[in-house]
């Protein structure tokens, strides 16, 4: 083959786009529009995933120590459970700090503790933040293996139904992710192929005159990859720009909830569009083509 | 050198558009093929440039068999054939230049020698002032012009033009017929003319292929518009 | 009655297609226009039918003036004109009967005369064995017939035929030019043929209209092609 | 006008969708995706509410009795405070019961409750169950007012937590809601505008042989009626369905999560399923009309 040169064939891709303005618009419109809602749905899924983690972390595991132990004793205790996997953070509870803690809680019974002022029953613990709650019963089991610890406490009711609440959203909002993801690959492919459909007489016309398929196509679908990329970038503008106003007002509104700073979203979205615009531009274009490629 | 052995070309509706025709034309001869509206003449056009294949009977053209080309060879077979279509198709998003260009390009002609060919092919089918319009900026008869152009853009070996004057005004449609026979004379090409007007037929004195109904009732060399 | 008046048309790419061209067609006349390629002839039924405004100068037909009528009336006025287009222009969803039947389903036509009329119409033109088939399962010439029995689906007051016999058979040409002289005669129509065949012209002795590059450059009755 | 009949019209809607047949099967398939994203999160928005609603009806206040109060005292203000706005259930929880179950929670200490055990120090309570969290303060205010109640605790934190994070799940998904609204109209108005631009040629014949502007656009009216109505009908198929399956698994599965019946969900998809493919179908059609409708 003798003149067939890349230059020529992104000249024709980008000659194309222009020449076919209102199709190649409406393709940009719908794939944006189908990168936007992906986009505004993943960030939302990583923020709930972020905030979710947060609620997590509040969960703790409480070890009561036998009173007889010495400060040495528990230190050492401490560092002991400090080395284990699973654990992030322990925290001293002296006899006094339980007792004055209790009290605060109860202070509808004032002559209760009075009685006990010069008797405390409470014990000194040991609260154990842990990293994993799958990894909990490991945890717990290695807990008991220690000396100096008589019980220890875990609201495993409530950790598993936190776990539960963490699942189910997970798994709801990632099941709606891989529907949206699928939907919008659909709707896009859809799109293209019914741009192509559009230029059948032309893609006839090409063939007629001894045009190869791959002469035929790659223009085609170089077109498809601009569309592609164009449309990438407006919904990553788009979707910036929505989160950032978000972020600003919830920031200011309601304080309970972590909106992830957006740098850490930012190469996750730049990516996914870019494959996503890339890949729907070329593979929408070479399946709609196929079509039309007999001889 | 094109070859019809019994060919018989049946419709996907049914309709028998051509029914045991066999005919020959030798290379660098020039023929007309004329008959009734809807006698077979158009169908003789694409069967020849594998558009339809034939239904039945044997296709040769330039040695090669038509009935059983492999896909992968159709473009390159198809490139030897400069064809004006009866219905011109042109492309519609490409100016009357890149029209004629496109087929240029297809064939992989260094962009140098297409800068110059292009313009001159225009020139000579009078469209020398028009390069730059889309082909829905231009009257019937300039349509048929850049169709013609083009099918002369690769200096085919075969030239087969379905009614390439059907829009044109009898003074262009001589020089067009002119230009056809000069290039099958001087050039050896072979060319195929599906025309119904007579006056181009009677004064060129060439072969005729007479169609009636899908069948070849006449031909005669040194004929007339019967 | 058609009038033209110093028309001139521009295209928005700077053509001039027409320039300062006037002419009278009475009712009940036939005229044929001829000229070159690209001499304006197409333009001219465009801005009849009111595809195309005039860019400047006046036109009236039938006591309408054309260059300010409400675009509400235009579909109005446009069933008054039954026009072949040079490229016919058929529906490519709809079929032969139904491309035909459609024109008269327009103006609000009963099925019952629908029913009736249109075969007739398209066995006039030698269709009337095609009636099921689109326009892509039809020769050239058989396309352009079914446009012309579409044009005169409405019995229009004036009829436009832009080059009727392009694409078909000398004999078959003549059966329509015949046809649309009867319908001049026996029902008092205007009827335009734009054409370049020679023959027909010189056969029928009407009045010829002659253009060149957007201008008249003659118009005589009972006149020749020049 | 003599023989215009809505028969012709119907007849040549479907006879459209029939014959463009690509582009009618590429119009279903865009606008039944749609559908079923919207009508997939709308059930979802449906039933996080669902649980939310679940979630808040556990709120409740407690408010302690003064100790020397009679059991018909008791009562009176019992029946006293069921009376009230907002509230749905008053439970009575006696001065043993409450110290059987504060010691039942710490048995850690069984010494603290044995020396309490003929002194109980405990009051007795009625726990007030409330409807509607935003009218938890006036409900304060009157049980304020109540002789022989000495103290009402309510945990305002908690209960604020919980109504921000009600208030920001029905927010987010809301917005969610209408985003996807939004795209999906505007993609789903996109392709019906391709399929017309599609057939531009055929509006300007019809045109240049005299159809007013009606006439042109009815057919194609209800070809696109006909496109919004059968895709409706497929997407509620494809959502009842994935429904069921989905409430048969949660069912067995996930146990702290209420599914809603679909009974309850169906005549709200429906409703507006066919709502939006007939307006879509409509609109989409009258709108991409507009611009082929000049004379
Ligand atoms: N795609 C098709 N499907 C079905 N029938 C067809 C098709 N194309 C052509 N025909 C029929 O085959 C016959 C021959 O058609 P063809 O186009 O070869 O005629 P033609 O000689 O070129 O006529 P014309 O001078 O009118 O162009 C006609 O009867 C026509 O109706
Ligand atoms: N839509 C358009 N835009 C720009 N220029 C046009 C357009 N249509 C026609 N022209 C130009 O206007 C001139 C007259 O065109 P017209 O179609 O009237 O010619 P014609 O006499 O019908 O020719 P033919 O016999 O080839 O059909 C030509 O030079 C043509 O290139
Ligand atoms: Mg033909
Ligand atoms: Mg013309």
């Amino acid at each position: 083959m003798r003149g067939y040169s890349f230059r020529y064939f992104l000249a024709e891709g980008f000659k194309g786009l222009w020449r076919n303005g209102f199709m190649s618009l409406a393709s940009v419109a719908v794939l944006t529009s189908c990168l936007i809602v992906l986009g505004a749905f993943s960030t939302l899924v990583a923020n709930i995933n972020f905030n979710l983690e947060l609620i997590g972390s509040v969960n703790q595991i409480v070890t009561f120590l036998e009173p007889e132990l010495t400060d040495e004793e528990i230190l050492a205790i401490r560092d002991n459970i400090l080395a284990m996997d699973n654990v992030s953070d322990v925290k001293y509870i002296s006899k006094e700090d339980a007792y004055n803690s209790e009290k605060e809680k109860y202070s509808e019974y004032p002559e209760l503790f009075a009685k006990l002022e010069n008797d405390n029953p409470y014990n000194a613990s040991l609260v154990v933040t842990y990293v994993n709650v799958d990894q909990v019963p490991t945890l717990q089991y290695n807990l008991n293996q220690i000396d100096g610890i008589y019980k220890i406490s875990y609201r495993s009711d409530i950790a598993a139904g936190i776990r539960n609440f963490k699942n189910t959203v997970i798994f709801v909002s990632l099941w709606f992710l891989i529907l949206l993801l699928l939907v919008s690959l659909f709707v896009i492919i859809n799109t293209i192929n019914i741009a192509i459909f559009s230029r059948r007489q032309e893609i006839g016309i090409m063939r007629y005159i001894g045009a190869t398929n791959w002469f035929i196509s790659v223009p085609f679908i170089i077109e498809g990859v601009l569309i592609g990329l164009i449309s990438a970038a407006i919904a990553f503008v788009v979707d910036w720009n929505v989160y950032r106003y978000i972020e600003s007002v919830i920031g200011s509104d309601i304080k309970f909830i972590m909106v992830m700073p957006f740098s850490q979203l930012m190469w996750m979205l730049v990516g996914s569009f870019a494959v996503i615009g890339f890949l729907c531009g070329a593979i929408g274009s070479l399946i709609s083509l196929q079509r039309y490629m007999k001889a | 050198m094109i070859e019809f052995s019994k060919v018989k070309k049946v419709y996907p509706n049914g309709t028998v558009a051509l029914d045991n025709v066999s005919f020959y034309v030798g290379d660098a001869e020039f023929a007309f093929i004329v008959g009734a509206s809807g006698a077979g003449k158009s169908t003789i056009a694409k069967l020849l440039l594998r558009e339809e294949k034939v239904t039945a009977g044997q296709l040769v053209v330039n040695e090669m068999h038509l009935n059983d080309m492999p896909d992968r060879v159709v473009p390159y077979y198809r490139r030897q054939i400069g064809m004006v279509f009866q219905d011109f198709r042109l492309f519609p998003n490409k100016t009357v230049y890149e029209n004629v260009a496109f087929a240029m390009q297809v064939v992989g002609e260094p962009a140098r020698n297409i800068r110059r060919r292009v313009p001159a092919l225009l020139d000579v089918v009078g469209l020398s002032d028009k390069l730059k319009r889309f082909p829905d900026e231009l009257s019937g008869g300039e349509q048929q012009r850049v169709a013609l152009a083009r099918a002369l853009a690769n200096n085919p070996k075969v030239i087969i033009a379905d009614e390439p004057t059907g829009n044109i005004d009898p003074q262009m449609s001589m020089e067009i017929m002119n230009l056809l026979v000069k290039i099958n004379k001087n050039n050896n090409k072979t060319v195929l003319v599906v025309t119904h007007e007579k006056a181009l037929v009677d004064y060129f004195q060439k072969r005729v292929i007479t169609l009636s109904e899908g069948h070849i009732i006449g031909d005669r060399i040194g004929g007339m518009f019967e």
